[in-house]
């Protein structure tokens, strides 16, 4: 069964990203891309991989395409027809690539193979220790949050990395030029239906994610999750009554305090940890009961990433939706 | 090879194409927008190939049912791996579409050929 | 009584799975092959709704009482509230852009809104 | 069984909606097509929870429907606001 | 708590866990003082690092409590210890010298968020260069390399946006060949710890995965690293980029790639598979010589003082490289010693040009006739920093180019060529700084320039100390010897 979906999933995978690069409006090649996003979850959840799944569609499929449609409105909507004069050279280093790729597929182990060296040697560690050391059954959790928590950490930080690097670039806090690109009368303010049924779900959303959020250890989800869908509610929000109104219900200083803080957050609970006896990151020592002590440091953590993520990628929507579109300023250089 | 051997390979095979699609589109297109979009196939097409490793015949996700004793799950660690990637891979298209707006707003174009044009 | 309960339900859910299919798959055929925009967001809109309501009420019917069930009952409604929501935006935006039904074309162009196209 | 007929008629409504969004012809098609993608999508996730007997994925299936609504609302928003931008100043 | 224990994660922490703070110091004197600090309290646990494993045992440190191949490591030894004192370092001098420089070309409400990214940049190379987990070490190079796309964004010319969406597009290439590679090895060994990777790879090291991973490692890598036809992001983006950013990741950008390829090529892959070494230095040597002779070439004809100085930079990475791939100890120990004397030379080349900026709107070579008489120290800097860049004796520079020299000269008929090689690319950066030098002192001012005065303080006493430590270590280079011969057994491992 995995095989026929895989197989219908995949191929649909192919057409749609043929269609994504062939396409000259760049709208329809971000639509395009959603669907790409979603296809792809659809097919990581078939291959068992719900957390990933999870998080592409609300990462891939709902936030980076809100925010490539916001940059769009700020820039040209068509690609040009261009001169093709490096497609050559594409084409051979890119057919090189690939056959590369295809050659090393003959001696790997097929999908599904159990014997695969990849299920062998670190993994079962992890499925048959996860619930004595940490009291939870979800692996994936207990892998990100505690066995490999330094990467996750790592991650914070990239995506702190990119919201200040977005706010550096477009300069968001200057307050140069109009702070409100489109104007009031504008989008969906005059729709009534969509506003009073999003509206309604608004809150309910939130909720939602509040439950990915503390979920996340027994069901898939967790702080990344959450953050994005956290982020996607307010962006909602923000379609349907204008990007002013989410910024008066969440200003840009508490979207910063939420990625500082967050960020803060994971890093001073591995802080404690060393403070308390234990390696970085060693929730064990948290309390006398080391298994207690890794759920409330794997809480707390995870709580930490969520307040990053969201309010990393609300910041980096609003610099984009709040700039004011075409402003050509050509300077002599 | 039977068949469900042959179709062991399609994921990998998938991941190849969708590679060469993205890779493709990173370097002939001359639309920087258009890169972008090419980019993110290109890294979806790894996030594939990671999570196609993770499959167990008959496995099922790795969250643990301690009451089913049988069950087979499949392994948690590429799944970790790609959520970390593809944080990675949002917050990469966020910085360059970040560098494009202002690319476009201080050059007034962003096709690669006017942008070599005007310096 | 008490065992053909049981097959009664689980025939109960399997028509209405069944119908679920059957009218997304009509969705997917009218979306495919009906001439413009209007009557294609048509064609999408009921057989969503339809199906979305069969579908879901089997599988609650196959689930039982669990919390899969509660949870199968906030999709559905989520998914009834945001459909149609999404729909009608949808529509709305045709047609302020300006296009005008094949319909309405064949009948007499002139009462729509003027031929804006 | 029913759970597998089921999710190969979702399957291919997904392909129908696929052409349509290749197909086009105006960017509203596309959105439509989009929106029914996504509303199988998440018809089929919850389908799949039950053909592999893990109900308790059907979390999934909600966020799914979510991010839809935003994609939707998202597009027709964005792409009438760049309309008018570029109506207002012709040539861009 | 143990701080010796800790020093490896501290290492890390210390920038990482700065960098938010310093966004919300507003007043833009506090940001740059927290920087400050912080950097120099990196370089003060590099020190300390670098003390504790010369000479004793490797530090490895285990997050989370987690034993090896379950959890992350943390891994010090001589040869990451040579890195972590010459990026800590770099930053350092950047940090002190800079502030001026960079008032001059970050507006002051962007500051905060410019010295966060460069914390950023900081702990993501110390990451990268600590870690023993192949994926963790993807983890860390995107930070550092996110941030560093931040940091050349600020650039003030407008050519600044399209280099670093040029740098971003291949280095998100290179991560993501990286990444592909990682991805193979894990399929087939299941581990994505360095050690242990290197001892289960040996039981599949002749299957395909494993040799086409092994390319694109060394691909993606060769990408970050701007291995010679690689490099095109390189010149513009080191061009274009505020002056002490250009500073600091030509001091150390590319070398902590180059470290980590070193890494994977001798710990992972020569153990294992017998043909690897051969590969290795049949594919890289070419490429290496190419870049030093190509890049040295185009160096000449370049009009614009930063651009000549970027494009030999992407020489000197096939100087760093040429050592390496000789395979013997005597190559490799000259490949770090280059690696230091580099970011010595550099370091002070981009500081002189940081000083000259602060004057001078003007950067191209024919605009800076006569500068000398104006401000004779950072010029005289200049001399002596650039001398060590063309490997005159008595600078730092000669040393490690002896030593690549003594080493190409065991390798035969052929080594003969390559010293050869050497040599003509060593006569064109004499060519190239000569040129600069000549313009300084002797020919006249341009017309209508405006009395120029020294750099501020800080700035030339920073200049002035990188640029006499050129000359200290040329005189005495027993130290930095030492270190590199130790790193170099390090990567050359149980093999001699």
């Amino acid at each position: 069964m995995t095989i026929v979906f895989a197989l219908f999933l995949l191929s649909l995978l192919v057409i749609t990203a043929l269609a994504i690069v062939q396409t000259r409006n760049l709208f329809v090649a971000v639509m395009l891309l959603s669907i790409f996003s979603l296809l792809m979850a659809a097919n990581f959840f078939v291959l068992d991989a719900a957390d990933v799944a999870l998080t592409e569609a609300a990462v891939g499929a709902g936030v980076t395409t809100v925010i490539f449609l916001s940059a769009l409105t700020l820039i040209s909507g068509t690609e040009k027809k261009a001169p093709q004069a490096g497609r050559g050279v594409a084409l051979i280093v890119v057919t090189i690539t690939t056959l590369l790729i295809i050659y090393a597929t003959f001696d790997k182990p097929r999908l599904g193979d159990p014997e695969a060296p990849v299920h062998q040697h670190v993994a079962p560690f992890y499925i048959e220790n996860t619930y004595e050391l940490m009291g939870f059954p979800n692996v994936v959790t207990a892998v990100l949050a505690s066995f490999r928590g330094y990467d996750t950490l790592g991650e914070v930080f990239v995506v702190f990395a990119a919201a200040i690097g977005v706010l550096f670039i477009l300069d968001a806090r200057t307050g140069t030029g109009p702070a409100y690109g489109m104007p009031e009368a504008r989008g969906l303010k005059h729709h009534l239906i969509p506003k009073a049924v999003g509206g309604l779900l608004v809150p309910f959303v939130l909720l939602f994610g509040l439950y990915v959020q503390f979920h996340g250890e027994y069901g898939p989800g967790g702080g990344f999750q959450a953050g994005a869908i956290v982020a996607t509610a307010i962006i909602l929000y923000a379609i349907l009554e204008g990007e002013k109104a989410a910024l008066r219900a969440v200003p840009r200083s508490v979207l910063m305090a939420l990625v500082v803080g967050g960020a803060l957050l994971y890093g001073l609970v591995g802080v404690v940890c060393m403070l308390m006896g234990g390696d970085f990151l060693d929730y064990s020592v948290l309390l006398p009961d080391p298994v207690v002590g890794r759920q409330v440091g794997i809480i707390i953590i995870e709580a930490g990433v969520g307040m990053a993520v969201c309010g990393s990628l609300l910041s980096i929507f609003h610099a984009f939706a709040s700039r004011r579109p075409s402003r050509i300023d050509h300077e002599s250089v | 090879m039977n068949l469900y051997e042959f179709l062991g390979y399609y994921n990998y095979w998938v991941f190849a194409v969708l590679l060469m699609i993205g890779f493709y589109a990173v370097i002939a297109k001359t639309n920087l927008i258009k890169k972008l979009i090419g980019l993110s196939i290109f890294q979806s097409a790894v996030f594939l190939m990671y999570i196609s490793m993770d499959k167990v015949e008959g496995g099922t996700a790795p969250i643990l049912k301690p009451e089913m004793t049988d069950l087979i799950y499949s392994n948690p660690l590429p799944q970790v791996l790609i959520l970390t990637a593809i944080v990675v891979g949002v917050a990469t298209l966020a910085l360059g579409l970040a560098i494009v707006v202002r690319i476009n707003e201080r050059y007034g174009s962003i096709e690669e050929h006017d942008l070599l044009d005007a310096d | 009584m008490t065992e053909v309960f049981p097959l009664v339900i689980d025939f109960l859910s399997r028509s209405l799975m069944l119908i679920g299919a059957l009218s997304v798959l009509i969705g997917g055929i009218g979306v495919l092959r009906m001439p413009d925009i209007y009557s294609r967001i048509h064609a999408a809109s009921l057989t969503d709704t339809m199906g979305t309501i069969a579908l879901f009420s089997g599988l609650m019917l196959e689930a039982g009482f669990a919390l899969a069930t509660f949870k199968l009952f906030a999709i559905m409604v989520f998914l009834l509230l945001t459909g149609p929501t999404a729909t009608y935006a949808l529509a709305n935006a045709v047609l302020e852009s300006g296009s005008v039904p094949a319909a309405a074309k064949l009948s007499d162009g002139d009462d729509f809104k003027g031929e804006t196209k | 069984m029913i759970f597998a007929v089921v999710a190969i008629a979702i399957l291919v409504t997904m392909v129908l909606a696929v052409i349509r969004a290749l197909a086009g012809p105006s960017i509203y098609d596309r959105v439509l097509a989009v929106n029914m993608f996504g509303t199988k999508t998440t018809l089929l996730l919850a389908v799949v929870a039950f053909l592999y007997g893990r109900a308790d994925f059907l979390d999934l299936a909600l966020a799914y429907a979510l991010i839809n609504l935003v994609g939707v609302l998202a597009v027709l928003e964005f792409f009438e606001s760049r309309v008018e931008l570029d109506r207002e100043s012709p040539g861009d | 708590m143990d701080f010796i224990h800790h020093l490896p994660v501290l290492q890390v922490i210390v920038p990482l866990l700065c960098a938010p703070l310093v966004v919300l110091l507003q007043p833009r004197g506090l940001a740059w003082a927290a920087t400050t600090a912080v950097c120099i309290l990196s370089f003060v646990i590099a020190l300390n690092l670098a003390v504790q494993v010369i000479g004793g045992p490797a530090l490895s440190y285990e997050l989370g409590g987690w034993e090896v191949p379950f959890g992350i490591a943390l891994r010090v030894d001589e040869l990451s210890a040579l890195l972590l004192v010459i990026v800590t370092g770099a930053s350092t001098a950047a940090t002190l010298a800079g502030r001026e420089s960079i008032d001059s070309q970050i507006e002051e409400h962007r500051q905060p968020m410019f010295y966060s990214a460069w914390l950023l940049v900081l702990s993501g190379l110390v990451g990268m260069v600590v870690s023993a987990d192949a994926f963790n070490i993807f983890v860390f190079m995107e930070i550092s390399s996110l941030a560093s796309y931040v940091l050349i964004a600020g650039g003030p010319d407008r050519r600044a946006l399209l280099a670093v969406f040029k740098y971003l597009i291949m280095g998100t290439i290179g991560a993501t060949f990286y990444l592909i590679g990682v991805g193979m090895i894990y399929m087939m060994t299941g581990t994505l710890n360095l050690e242990d990777m290197s001892q289960l790879i040996s039981g599949v090291s002749d299957q395909k995965p494993i040799l086409v991973a092994a390319g694109f490692i060394t691909i993606g890598l060769g990408l970050k690293a701007a291995l010679f036809p690689l490099h095109v992001w390189l010149p513009n983006a080191y061009t274009h980029a505020p002056h002490m950013v250009t500073m600091f990741l030509a001091a150390c950008g590319t070398k902590v790639a180059v470290y980590v390829l070193l890494r994977f090529d001798f710990f992972v892959f020569q153990p294992a598979m017998d043909s690897h070494a051969i590969h290795f230095s049949l594919y890289l040597m070419p490429l290496a010589l190419l870049g030093i002779v190509v890049a040295s070439a185009v160096a000449m004809f370049e009009g614009q003082l930063k651009r000549v100085l970027a494009f030999s930079s992407v020489a000197q990475i096939g100087y760093i490289l040429l050592g390496a791939s000789l395979l013997s100890h005597e190559g490799l120990t000259a490949s770090m010693v280059h690696m230091l004397n580099h970011a010595l030379a550099k370091g002070a080349l981009f500081l002189v040009v940081a000083c000259l900026g602060l004057r001078l709107l003007d950067l191209r070579i024919d605009a800076l006739g006569g500068v000398a008489k104006q401000m004779p120290l950072t010029c005289a800097a200049f001399v002596v920093a650039g001398l060590s860049l063309v490997g005159v004796p008595g600078t730092a520079g000669f040393i490690s180019k002896w030593l690549l020299i003594s080493a190409l000269m065991e390798q035969g008929a052929q080594g003969l060529v390559m010293v050869a090689l050497v040599l003509v690319s060593s006569l064109m950066a004499l060519v190239y700084v000569w040129r600069i030098i000549e313009t300084l002192y002797f020919k006249p001012a341009i017309a209508d320039r405006p009395e120029l005065k020294e750099a501020p303080l800080p700035l030339l006493a920073v200049t002035l100390l990188l640029a006499s430590l050129n000359i200290v270590f040329g005189v005495f280079p027993e130290l930095p010897i030492d270190l590199s011969k130790s790193a170099a057994l390090v990567l050359l491992g149980d093999q001699l």
